[in-house]
């Protein structure tokens, strides 16, 4: 991933959460508290200026990760912004993106103890993951991460808010898992072409 | 949605400033969102800071005074403040003898004041948490995100902060807060759900007639839903749903916090609270101190909670202890 | 309608049986409906009783205590009480002093204080009568039921009360009463109608996006309707309405009451407030003290009521004197 | 008027209260605060128990109004407890009930300070008692309440809770007057034929 792509990357991120921004919240009214499309839109609308200028892929995840802490608050907050600041850290140790989104997953795992199957962002992130493994594809990775997003409709929620539910969470998307999807698509969608 | 607002967006800029208008005892820092009591303490007293969304005052600003709170930190509506916030406040209150961050348990909010505490203990300050886990509504397990915490914040606050302000030093004051917690339970019902103002319309939609048992205070649809009963006997289904899950015998002492969620009349909590104080004397159990009131609300959300703290002679002699804050006043 | 009653006949009955729970340092004469100190003042002093229509809580009686009122006689939800009750409240606090009755001008109010005071004077109790009228949304003519009185009976009976506290005698004390009337203006905004019980559905219909200016407490409906604006536009035409009416001046300071009809936010009475603090301010007008709650509440309406009340050292002192109540306490 | 008539009336009142409630507290929903039909239905409630075995309609219209006064609150309360207490008076002290009805409407102009054209109970008082003075028939007496209560739907209200609404309170029916027609129609169909 190079500067120009990560900078691309956030500000369709932004734009994306700015669009969808009613569908994430009404995903959290369901099962929630209907804030994450609020949340989203707080923290990416602060990553913009935050990161211009700045001349390193990563570098700019790395900021993007620390502005998304101390602005979103909530559960993504801190999650997303481990995970960015992950990413980050992860390119500026020259890795690839397949190993920065590993260290994303990491984080994001670390922070919160979610495992896979407990209908939070670990449900689109970790397929996304192994996606991008096998293929090297931004776009595979967004399909795989909108597939685990679909994927959270039958689960019984067993991390965050959406776990006090029980057996009502069934049935309903995980908003954090369809913030992933979003995320990730994003990027496919800023990608020139295949990787 | 129908609220006195002036943009979604600036509800806590301008709440903060009219907060901060009608406490001049208090200091607010608005732009770190932090509210703290006005002066240092002459010697070192252990900091109580809590903090959390926004929504549920007098929660935790109406708490920040003498006898209770040093600091507290709103988040945005219904989530959690940010980790900046809450350092920004350690280092305004804590006066060298350590902190306590009160926590209810929400994801969002442990995760926050977690990375808070990471910051605060790379500048040198010393941090304990109390985490507040009442909610019975939610099954206690390993492998959920567990019990939230609801109103047993206000007893925790009261009387930790009591004994900070004695003096105690952080080990005793946090585990005195762990203890008020441990004693404490608690249980809402909602007959309407909130309207966060972000997102314009209620958080879910309960058909004339229908109330939501199990409820949680950021509009967490709750275990079930049921037709409205008479207020006596929902009265005595969360007494009872509440002494099935805690350790009391007749001849014990509580303390009872009927707290109203924001859209409900006093009258109604008064009723309530007729049926709640006699449906614990059959059970034996004396309510030693109470409140009544709007403590821990939810917006607009109509409907009440109620939380039971097995009460001992230290508690009540702390409870009773002298408190000067916006929302808790005695002495 | 959602309501946390056993029944619409009985749920004053009902809030009183959970008030004398909640408040057990107070004494409650459920079969009369009357709230009152426990125990007769060493030296005769004057005797301070209020009552009205339920559905105000916490008025009136959250206001009984030393500092303040004697006794309360809640009537039925928003109708006044009746003679036999304000006799029994006065054979029960006079102490050979007098009694004054604070009395919030209603027709309905006005009457039955009035039989009341002609009972009494056959039982040889002196009484005099201070009578609220505060509510600018009304016209004050004589040709009319003159004004409403609504947020300045917490004034009234909390300086009323302090005097009285102190020993002055019933016509320093009734003539108080009257000066912090007269130097009082309230005016009021409701989002929506409040649902009386036994009416089963709200008092009138407000369009979504509509407000009902210059509303009355017991949704009697207001001037006009209008859409909803911003907070800080309605908090300005609130204390431009006042100020139309007062005669305040810049340098002149005031006690301001922000008051929350039932179903409002507390956080939305803090963005309220910032706007009415901005507005006096930009008129030179200070706010010497104040409260932002529920304190005149108008069962589960939404919308607040501003009142000013003009102060000077006298009234200051008498408001910072102690009281100890439910609803309104400081030492 | 007779004892048992006394009676009959006080009877059949508390049992038109009762099925009119509803419509009396719509009413003064519209211009008051939505209570009229539960006041009264309290109170003349209390009143039937209360007459009971009392042997003279003086005494039985006495005992009621007190009642009145007692159970009722509010605006009528005072006013129809005074207005039955009056006519309760003026009928122990040997008048017909012409002077009854007139001691009555004294009563509550006195306690009120109502005239005529205010939009209250005295709309429909004083026509009914100019009717009954004309023909001594409690069927005209309901009549015309009745037309009174329907003239002050055009009135402005210029006494109790209805004039704070001013011209608002125009084009609504007034709650008191409305029950004043309810009451005397009561008498009407409880006397035995004409007077
Ligand atoms: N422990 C966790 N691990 C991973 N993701 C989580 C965890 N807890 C919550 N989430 C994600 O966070 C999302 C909610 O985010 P948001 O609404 O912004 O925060 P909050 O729940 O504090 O209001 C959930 O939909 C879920 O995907
Ligand atoms: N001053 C008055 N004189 C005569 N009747 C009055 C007066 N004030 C009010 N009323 C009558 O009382 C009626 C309202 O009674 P009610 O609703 O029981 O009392 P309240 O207004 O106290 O709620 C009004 O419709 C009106 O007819
Ligand atoms: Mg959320
Ligand atoms: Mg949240
Ligand atoms: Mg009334
Ligand atoms: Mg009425």
């Amino acid at each position: 991933m190079d500067t120009t792509l990560a900078h691309t990357w956030l500000r369709a991120v932004a734009a994306a959460v700015e669009q969808r921004q009613q569908e994430l919240t009404e995903l959290d009214a369901a099962i929630g508290d209907g804030d994450h499309g609020s949340n989203l839109h707080r923290g990416f609308t602060a990553v913009l200026p935050a990161i211009e200028g700045l001349g390193s892929a990563g570098e700019v995840l790395t900021k993007a990760g620390s502005t998304l802490i101390s602005k979103v608050g909530g559960a993504s907050g801190p999650l997303y912004g481990k995970a960015f600041r992950a990413m980050g850290s992860a390119l500026t140790e020259g890795g690839d993106f397949g190993s920065a989104l590993a260290a994303g997953l990491a984080a994001i795992e670390k922070l919160g103890g979610a495992a896979p199957g407990d209908k939070t962002i670990v449900d689109a992130w970790a397929p996304a993951l192994a996606a991008f493994e096998r293929t090297g594809s931004y776009a595979d990775a967004a399909a795989a991460a909108e597939q685990g997003a679909l994927d959270t409709v039958p689960l019984q929620a067993r991390k965050g808010r959406a776990s006090y539910l029980g057996p009502r969470s069934i049935g309903h998307q995980d908003p954090g898992a369809t913030s992933t999807a979003l995320i990730l698509r994003a990027l496919a969608d800023s990608a020139p072409g295949p990787v | 949605m129908k609220k006195l607002i002036n943009a979604p967006e600036t509800v806590l800029a301008d709440a903060l400033a009219g907060f901060a208008a009608a406490h001049p005892e208090l200091t607010v820092d608005q732009e770190n969102r932090v509210i703290t009591r006005s002066g240092r303490p002459a010697t070192p007293k252990v900091a109580l800071i809590s903090g959390g969304g926004s929504g549920h005052e007098p929660l935790h600003g109406g708490f920040v005074g003498p006898g209770m709170l040093d600091a507290a930190c709103p988040g945005e509506v219904f989530t959690s403040p940010v980790p900046d916030q809450l350092l920004a406040a350690a280092q305004a209150v804590h006066s060298g003898a350590g902190v306590v961050f009160v926590v209810k348990n929400y994801t969002g909010d442990v995760m926050n004041f977690e990375l808070a505490a990471e910051l605060a203990a790379d500048e040198g300050i010393e941090v304990r948490t109390v985490l507040v886990n009442d909610d019975v509504a939610v099954e206690d397990s390993t492998w959920t995100a567990g019990r939230r915490g609801t109103g047993a914040t206000v007893l925790v606050e009261k009387i930790a902060g009591a004994l900070a302000e004695r003096g105690a030093d952080l080990d005793r004051v946090a585990a005195l807060g762990d203890r008020v917690n441990a004693a404490s339970r608690s249980f809402a019902i909602a007959l309407t759900a909130a309207t966060v103002p972000a997102a314009g319309k209620p958080g879910f939609d309960l058909p004339e007639n229908e109330i939501e048992v199990g409820v949680g205070i950021h509009g967490e649809p709750g275990r079930r839903r049921e037709p409205l009963r008479p207020a006596a006997e929902l009265a005595a289904e969360v007494v009872d749903t509440i002494l099935a899950d805690h350790h009391l015998s007749a001849g014990d002492e509580v303390i009872a916090l009927l707290n109203g969620l924001g859209g409900t009349p006093l009258i109604e909590l008064y009723v309530l609270y007729g049926a709640v104080a006699d449906r614990l004397a059959g059970q034996g159990i004396r309510i030693a101190r109470n409140l009544v009131g709007n403590y821990v609300t939810s917006l607009d959300m109509a409907g009440f909670s109620l939380t039971l703290t097995k009460a001992d002679p230290e508690l009540l002699e702390l409870w009773d202890a002298p408190v000067a804050t916006p929302a808790l006043r005695w002495s």
